[in-house]
């Protein structure tokens, strides 16, 4: 991976700081992510990928909090960011779309109105000038109608339509990084796929790297150059997506991708893996995920495995591939 | 709308029938003769008979009850026992001191509660969210009476800012308002507060942040607002205890309100003033229900584009 | 635009609900794909819907609350045992000691008779407290039937209940108390009458809302499939979802009634002497304000509090138990 | 047709008005536009307040009340006397002088003779005087404002007509004149009275006998008293403004028969809370105040402004009852028993700093028929057990003490200390509440527990109380305290009879030995003194004892 890295997270830690103990939902993440590229970071929910993604936006709240390692956005670490100077950060330079288009846009205001914020926060533009951009960037993300649109309020619009909203609201100041989190879980199937591809159009269009969160493998083959996946807080296995598709090596990896039902298959049943995410309180000793893992050994329960290198450009937390140089400590 | 604003006056009616009744048959069913009570000494019992008679007391409830709605309806609450006077009138020269007193209370109160509101939230469980929660609660805690009196003795008796007494100037109703304001700014600032604290956990409040809004930002521009629409509603509530407080602010500063009445009406027994009195501040309530409701409507572009 | 409102509003209302029901899921919910927020994963982490945790999370996060409840137990064992508590006889007059200065002997001086004020405040604390738990308890009861009633009957007895509600809730409260106290006469008692019937539209408000909500949740349904009772439904199986709600409230409502005595003894018809609530004791020192303060300022400042005390605590509790509760 | 008759006598009158003599602080305050529609009787006008809108008040004289009045009718009122006293005259005054006693001295009658049998009674008027819109007085007024009394809608001061001629026969409404005031010509006016009463020329000068015009206050139908532009009198000021629950305003009358007053104008403020009071007074923004209103500050009062203070003596008597249809109150050793267990001297230390004197019959201090010499009731708690114990209760009883809750905190106080006071000799009093108006009743049905209350003097005359008390059975038991000796009860009424002065008094002197002492029928309590505080520009002012608690402005001046 000789290309430069837009963002570097490396292992980054965020704890939530509750009643019964200190939870480490993020333990160790790192996360490389190159200008220009789609990077997908895939688990089941609760696994982390969320916690991350706030974390690197410093949106983390209490109780949670980042305790330990670096997060570089263009060489310059923004872990350490007074309030003052995040904020010239987030929005500018690393924007982030939500799962929820129905809940992410603030339903008192027009929502030309919060597009046009972010522009008059981040750039000295007139306030009308800022308008015509954006109804720029609405057209841009294919909303129709936008110097009407520009005066609607969220509830009027549909789910797809608000989700370009705030595509358009976190591309407006043309970010390095925008983190996109779950953005079409709420959406349908047919406004998926026109989301996904706007995205990638954008990034392509302006340079804009993006960090897709989801845990639909089928997204993650659609768009993605690089996946990350995770489990309990931690990166079981990252791969270029096309090598992570041809040799899942995690068995945590090898579960995911078979439980998505394939229409030239003729399986009996779903694959499901077995059991449930554990809670971070009370993880095992050893592998985090060696309660619900068919190929685990007696060592697995007993010591933490480190990532691995299996391939070139192929990290897998697991004993298996202990032959493999370690990538992480 | 106009069919909300419609149906929403409609329902107001039956509650406006049914505080006219409540407020008719609890009165009617006073121990002892009006007449005597309010006539004291020095009377002759053909006198008595003879005032029964014409206050039209001597027929049946039914009778007296139809009569009053259909008089009050025209504006007329009767003529008060005491005064002999058209209540209506007496309320309407009152009334334009109580609405004074309650406007520029309801100024203090929100100006205290929602500072005070905002900065408890901000500052959630710690030290100055209990102080402010603390300064604004103190209003309501003591008798409305007493902080009267005691902000009367510092600032008017011992200071000399303000006037001790009266209505009639800006500088004599500045602590009648506070005295008041105060006492409604408890409620303000805790509803504040828990809408802020609520409004905060919103989704769109990640997005304000997001997109790189300062804190403060973010609650001025995107929480506040949402967080007061429901405090608009309160409004009605706040109007209903100010009344209340009224009633013993005015008394305290000597201000010629409807609360006044209201105490002269119990003092003397002069039961047409006490009745058109609670009637016209409940209608004065009802109204404001009413108002607080359509603004609300107004506010919140969610329920403005129903029409 | 009609039907996307109508479902807004109703999504609202199921928001409430969720969070009033305290039906946490914990993680068996993760499970099911719903990705969590961050400060609901971390309510999940560290929260769990068992009472003793709640209160546990108070202690930690309000100690005023908590430094409230102590007070207000304190008061209460006060009031339990005035007799054993006070220095003095708190009826017992002595003419010639009439308008002491505080002293050893008399740590709050001597009222206009004579009276020792802090007995009088100790055995006040007896009449105050009562007349804010008392009649508070009584409209609170009222209000929770009514509010049942009209939200899981419906129709027709909905109506009727919440137009009683809505002509009640008109009323300046303090009003509506002035002409109960007309009608029947000052007192003490009467005091409890009135409170009583003035203050229980606003809980049946709220019980009817939560109401309406938790009827058409799975395990009232489930109920309801069964076969059980209307009544166990709603004393059984809504009723204890509505409770953190009514802890709350019950507790917000208390000061009001306190002070509501105050007012009414404000304006004469309230207790009668020689009762020594405190409401009283504040009107009847209020007069010697200038020369002899200590005698409305003691028992005002025994009322604040008190007041104070319940307030904070409601605030706290609300905090932990309720967060959607805000019609107060 | 009535309502322009009565719309082009109002505009007459507002002529009347600016030509009068209301003229104070430039501005005749009764005049001006709301003048018309309010005499014309429109409902939609009866604005009576407001009045003072034009009047400037620069200089006036700020005194205060702590309830407004209900009218400034007095034949309406039995209270509200203090406008009364200042905008309208009566036909004779009290004239009070620094020794504290009192004689009867003319005014709007300026002689009068009565003759043989004590029937007949015929007054000179003072000729020359006018109204304050104008009109000349004369006898006619005086017929008019007495029939008017008796007839009037509301009214309630009938009963000091009781004993003239005629006046049942009016108020039943069979007669329509009253036959016993009869204008002789312009300026006389004689009054035939039914059976001689000697203490009718002091009942003339009760606030309730105020002379009106009868022009004007026929035409101002039932705003007269309301409307301050309608309310007119012969007295020294003129009716300006009322702002109901703010103020009262009056304006001196510049054409006053005695001269006109050296105030410009008064200011009544209407200020219910007591602190209020005090702390007004002491900023400044009061020059007189009452300190009955503040009983409670008065020590202080007389402590920070010991050169302030006005006194004067309150004719009037607190007294204590004792029902006599309740057990064991007909046995004359307890009634006995409670009038020497009671510390009258501590209740009147205790509660009003010991100004007052101590009350031993029915008549107090500074009244016609006050006796020195009387014999006195001591407290004596040792004697009180021993009578107790003679009469068979050594044990005690329980009583009720009734309490009315309109009543003021110091009445209460009163009968919290009569409780500890008669516990201490066994006696169990319990105090019981009542709201007013069942207070009332129940006193007036005679079934009332013994109470607190006290008389204050309408005229300077005994008759005033201990007919009130003890005129007949109907009398005593309306105040419940059912005295059964009908014998006793003939003579008080027929000494109202006696034409011979000092023949009446004696009389009134031994049935109140024998009531108070013999039979022991009341507990009398105090008379107090009447203190109000000044401030220091006010001179001359006076209290006027008759009548509730009134002030009469007329002689007072500001410095500076």
């Amino acid at each position: 991976m000789g290309e430069t890295m837009i963002l570097d997270i490396k292992n980054l830690q965020s704890h939530f700081f509750t009643a019964k103990g200190e939870v480490p939902a993020v333990d160790g993440v790192s996360i490389q992510v190159p200008q220009g590229k789609i990077i997908g970071i895939v688990g089941e929910s609760g696994c982390g990928k969320s916690m991350t993604a706030m974390s690197v936006m410093g949106l983390l709240r209490y109780p949670g909090r980042v305790v330990g390692g670096s997060i570089a956005l263009a060489g310059r670490d923004i872990t350490h960011l007074t309030p003052k100077e995040l904020s010239l950060v987030r929005g500018n330079e690393i924007s982030m779309i939500f799962q929820e288009p129905m809940t992410s846009l603030n339903p008192v205001y027009p929502v030309g109105k919060q597009v046009r914020e972010a522009i008059l926060l981040h750039q000295k533009l007139s306030k009308t000038e800022a308008k015509e951009r954006v109804i720029d960037i609405f057209r841009a993300v294919g909303i129709p109608e936008p110097e009407k649109r520009y005066y609607s309020y969220p509830h009027q619009l549909s789910g797809g339509l608000r989700q370009r909203v705030m595509i358009g609201m976190a591309m407006v100041c043309h970010p390095k990084v925008m983190i996109a989190d779950e953005p079409t879980t709420a959406l349908d199937v047919t406004i998926e796929a026109q989301i996904l591809q706007l995205m990638k159009k954008l990034c392509k269009e302006q340079g804009t790297s993006i960090i897709l969160i989801t845990h639909n493998m089928g997204v993650v083959a659609e768009v993605c150059d690089y996946v990350y996946v995770m489990y309990a807080g931690k990166v079981m296995e990252q791969a270029e997506t096309f090598a992570l598709f041809d040799h899942p090596s995690h068995p945590y990896t090898q579960g995911l991708l078979k439980s998505i039902p394939k229409l030239d298959e003729k399986a009996e049943r779903l694959y499901t893996i077995e059991g449930v995410v554990p809670n971070l309180l009370h993880l095992p000793k050893g592998c985090s995920f060696c309660t619900r893992c068919d190929q685990a050994q007696e060592r697995c329960f007993v010591q933490k495995p480190c990532l691995y290198e299996a391939a070139d450009g192929h990290g897998v937390r697991c004993f298996q591939y202990e032959s493999g140089g370690q990538l992480d400590e | 709308m106009l069919s909300r604003i419609l149906k929403r006056i409609a329902i107001s009616i039956p509650v406006l029938v049914g505080v006219v009744l409540a407020i008719f048959i609890m009165l009617r069913i006073v121990p002892g003769d009006p007449v005597t009570t309010m006539l004291g000494e020095h009377v002759n019992p053909a006198v008595i008979e003879k005032i029964s008679r014409e206050m039209g007391l001597d027929q049946p409830l039914h009778i007296q009850f139809i009569k009053y709605v259909a008089n009050a309806l025209q504006g007329d609450f009767g003529t008060s026992y005491r005064l002999n006077r058209n209540v209506t009138q007496i309320i309407l020269d009152a009334f334009p001191n109580t609405v004074k007193l309650s406007l520029l209370a309801a100024a203090v109160a929100w100006l205290i509660g929602i500072v005070a509101g905002i900065v408890a939230a901000i500052q959630q469980n710690k030290l100055l969210d209990r102080l402010f929660m603390g300064g604004a609660l103190m209003g309501v805690s003591m008798p409305v009476f007493m902080t009267a009196l005691v902000l009367q003795y510092v600032f008017a008796f011992k200071l000399k800012w303000f006037p001790v007494s009266g209505f009639d100037s800006w500088q004599a109703m500045v602590l009648p308002a506070i005295a008041l304001g105060w006492n409604s700014a408890g409620s303000i600032a805790r509803m504040t507060r828990s809408n802020l604290v609520e409004v905060m956990q919103n989704d769109f409040i990640r997005t304000a942040r997001a997109k790189g809004l300062r804190e403060n930002g973010v609650i001025v521009g995107h929480a506040l607002k949402n967080a007061m629409l429901p405090v608009v509603t309160m409004m009605a509530l706040q109007l209903s205890s100010m009344l209340s407080g009224a009633v013993l602010t005015e008394s305290v500063f000597g201000v010629p309100g409807i609360g006044r009445l209201a105490v002269n009406g119990i003092e003397t027994r002069d039961m047409p003033l006490l009745q058109g009195t609670v009637v016209f501040t409940t209608i004065l309530i009802i109204l404001g229900n009413l108002i607080a409701d359509l603004l609300y409507n107004v506010l919140d572009p969610r329920i403005r584009e129903g029409a | 635009m009609t039907d996307e409102k109508a479902r807004l509003t109703e999504e609202n209302a199921k928001g409430k609900a969720d969070g009033n029901a305290g039906t946490y899921t914990g993680e068996r919910e993760t499970a099911k794909g719903r990705q969590p927020q961050p400060e609901e994963a971390g309510a999940q982490l560290g929260e769990s819907d068992t009472w003793t945790d709640k209160m546990q999370t108070l202690m930690r996060q309000n100690k005023l609350a908590v430094f409230s409840a102590v007070m207000i137990l304190l008061m209460i064992l006060v009031a339990v045992f005035a007799p054993l508590v006070a220095p003095y006889d708190h009826l017992a007059q002595s003419l010639p000691d009439r308008l002491q200065d505080p002293s050893a002997a008399h740590w709050l001086g001597t009222d206009e008779l004579g009276r020792d004020v802090l007995s009088r405040i100790i055995f006040g604390a007896r009449i105050s407290l009562t007349i804010g738990l008392l009649p508070t308890l009584i409209s609170m009861s009222i209000g929770t039937v009514l509010g049942l009633c009209a939200g899981f009957y419906g129709g027709k007895t909905d109506f009727i209940i919440m137009r009683l509600a809505d002509v009640m809730l008109a009323f300046p409260s303090l009003l509506l108390a002035m002409v109960v106290m007309y009608t029947m006469g000052g007192g003490l008692i009467n005091i409890f009458i009135a409170l009583s019937l003035v203050n229980w539209a606003g809980t049946a408000r709220i019980v009817r809302s939560q109401t309406l909500s938790l009827k058409e949740k799975e395990f009232v349904e489930a109920a309801r499939s069964i076969g059980v009772k209307k009544w166990t439904i709603m004393f059984r199986h809504i009723l204890p979802n509505c409770l953190p709600s009514l802890i709350v409230l019950f507790t917000l409502n208390i000061p009001s009634a306190i002070l509501s005595e105050a007012s009414l003894s404000f304006l004469g018809i309230g207790a009668q002497p020689p009762s020594a609530s405190w409401g009283l004791m504040v009107v009847r020192g209020k007069k010697y304000l200038f020369s002899e303060p200590w005698l409305s300022i003691a028992p005002s400042v025994a009322i604040m509090i008190v007041v104070l005390a319940f307030n904070f605590l409601g605030d706290g509790l609300r905090d932990v138990l309720d967060p959607y509760l805000k019609e107060q | 047709m009535k309502k322009r008759l009565s719309l082009a006598l109002a505009a007459v009158m507002t002529l009347g008005l600016v030509l009068s003599g209301c003229k104070g602080g430039g501005n005749s305050g009764s005049g001006g536009e709301n003048t018309t529609p309010a005499a014309g009787g429109d409902a939609a006008a009866e604005t009576p307040a407001s009045g003072d809108a034009g009047v400037d008040t620069t200089g006036f004289m700020i005194d205060v009340l702590n309830a407004d009045i209900q009218t400034a009718d007095v034949q309406k009122t039995t209270k509200d006397y203090t406008l009364p006293q200042n905008i309208y005259d009566r036909l004779l005054e009290i004239e009070v002088d620094d020794a504290g006693t009192s004689k009867i001295v003319p005014s709007l009658a300026e002689k009068w003779d009565i003759s043989g049998d004590g029937l007949e009674y015929t007054f000179h008027l003072r000729q020359g005087v006018k109204f304050q819109n104008g009109n000349d007085f004369t006898a006619e007024d005086v017929v008019y404002t007495f029939h008017r009394l008796l007839t009037v809608e509301n009214g309630v001061n009938t009963e000091l007509l009781d004993q003239v001629k005629g006046a049942a026969e009016v108020i039943e409404g069979s007669a329509d004149t009253l036959e016993g005031v009869e204008a002789v010509d312009d300026y006389t006016v004689k009054i035939t009275l039914k059976e001689p009463f000697a203490a009718f020329l002091s009942c003339l000068t009760a606030p309730g006998l105020s002379i009106y015009d009868s022009e004007a206050t026929e035409a101002a139908g039932d705003q007269f008293g309301m409307d301050p532009a309608v309310t007119v009198g012969t007295g020294p000021f003129c009716f300006a403004g009322w702002t109901f629950n703010d103020q009262l305003v009056l304006v001196r009358n510049e054409n006053y028969w005695k001269g006109a007053s050296q105030l410009p104008g008064v200011v009544i403020k209407i200020i219910p809370d007591t602190e209020t009071q005090s702390m007004m007074f002491e900023s400044g923004e009061l020059d007189l105040l009452d300190l009955d209103f503040v009983t409670d500050a008065t020590d202080r009062f007389l402590e920070s402004y010991p050169d302030q203070i006005v006194q004067g003596p309150r004719v009037g008597i607190t007294y204590f009852t004792l029902n006599f249809n309740m057990e064991p109150f007909q046995d004359v050793k307890v009634r006995k028993a409670v009038q020497m267990a009671i510390d009258r001297q501590a209740i009147l230390d205790a509660l009003y700093g010991g100004r007052g004197q101590v009350e031993h019959g029915i008549y107090p201090y500074g009244l016609i028929g006050f006796n020195e010499g009387q014999t006195k009731i001591s407290y004596d708690p040792e004697g009180a057990k021993a009578l107790l114990a003679e009469a068979g209760y050594a044990d005690g009883f329980t009583m009720e003490l009734a309490a009315d809750a309109s009543a003021s905190d110091t009445v209460t106080m009163a009968l919290e200390i009569i409780k500890e006071q008669l516990a201490a000799v066994g006696i169990n009093a319990e105090i019981k509440n009542y709201d007013e108006s069942t207070w009332l009743e129940t006193r007036k049905a005679g079934g009332l527990g013994s109470f607190m209350s006290t008389w204050t003097a309408d005229f300077n005359d005994p008759e005033n109380f201990i007919y009130t008390f003890f005129g007949n059975e109907e009398k005593t038991k309306i105040r419940s305290i059912n005295y059964p000796d009908t014998a006793v009860m003939s003579r008080v009424s027929a000494a109202r009879g006696i034409v011979n002065e000092d023949e009446r008094l004696a009389e009134y002197q031994a049935l109140e030995e024998k009531l108070i002492h013999e039979d022991a029928a009341w507990v009398p309590m105090y008379s107090r003194t009447h203190l109000w505080a000044v401030s220091k520009r006010v001179q001359n002012f006076k209290p006027v004892w008759s009548g509730v608690s009134d002030r009469m402005y007329y002689g007072v001046s500001l410095g500076e």
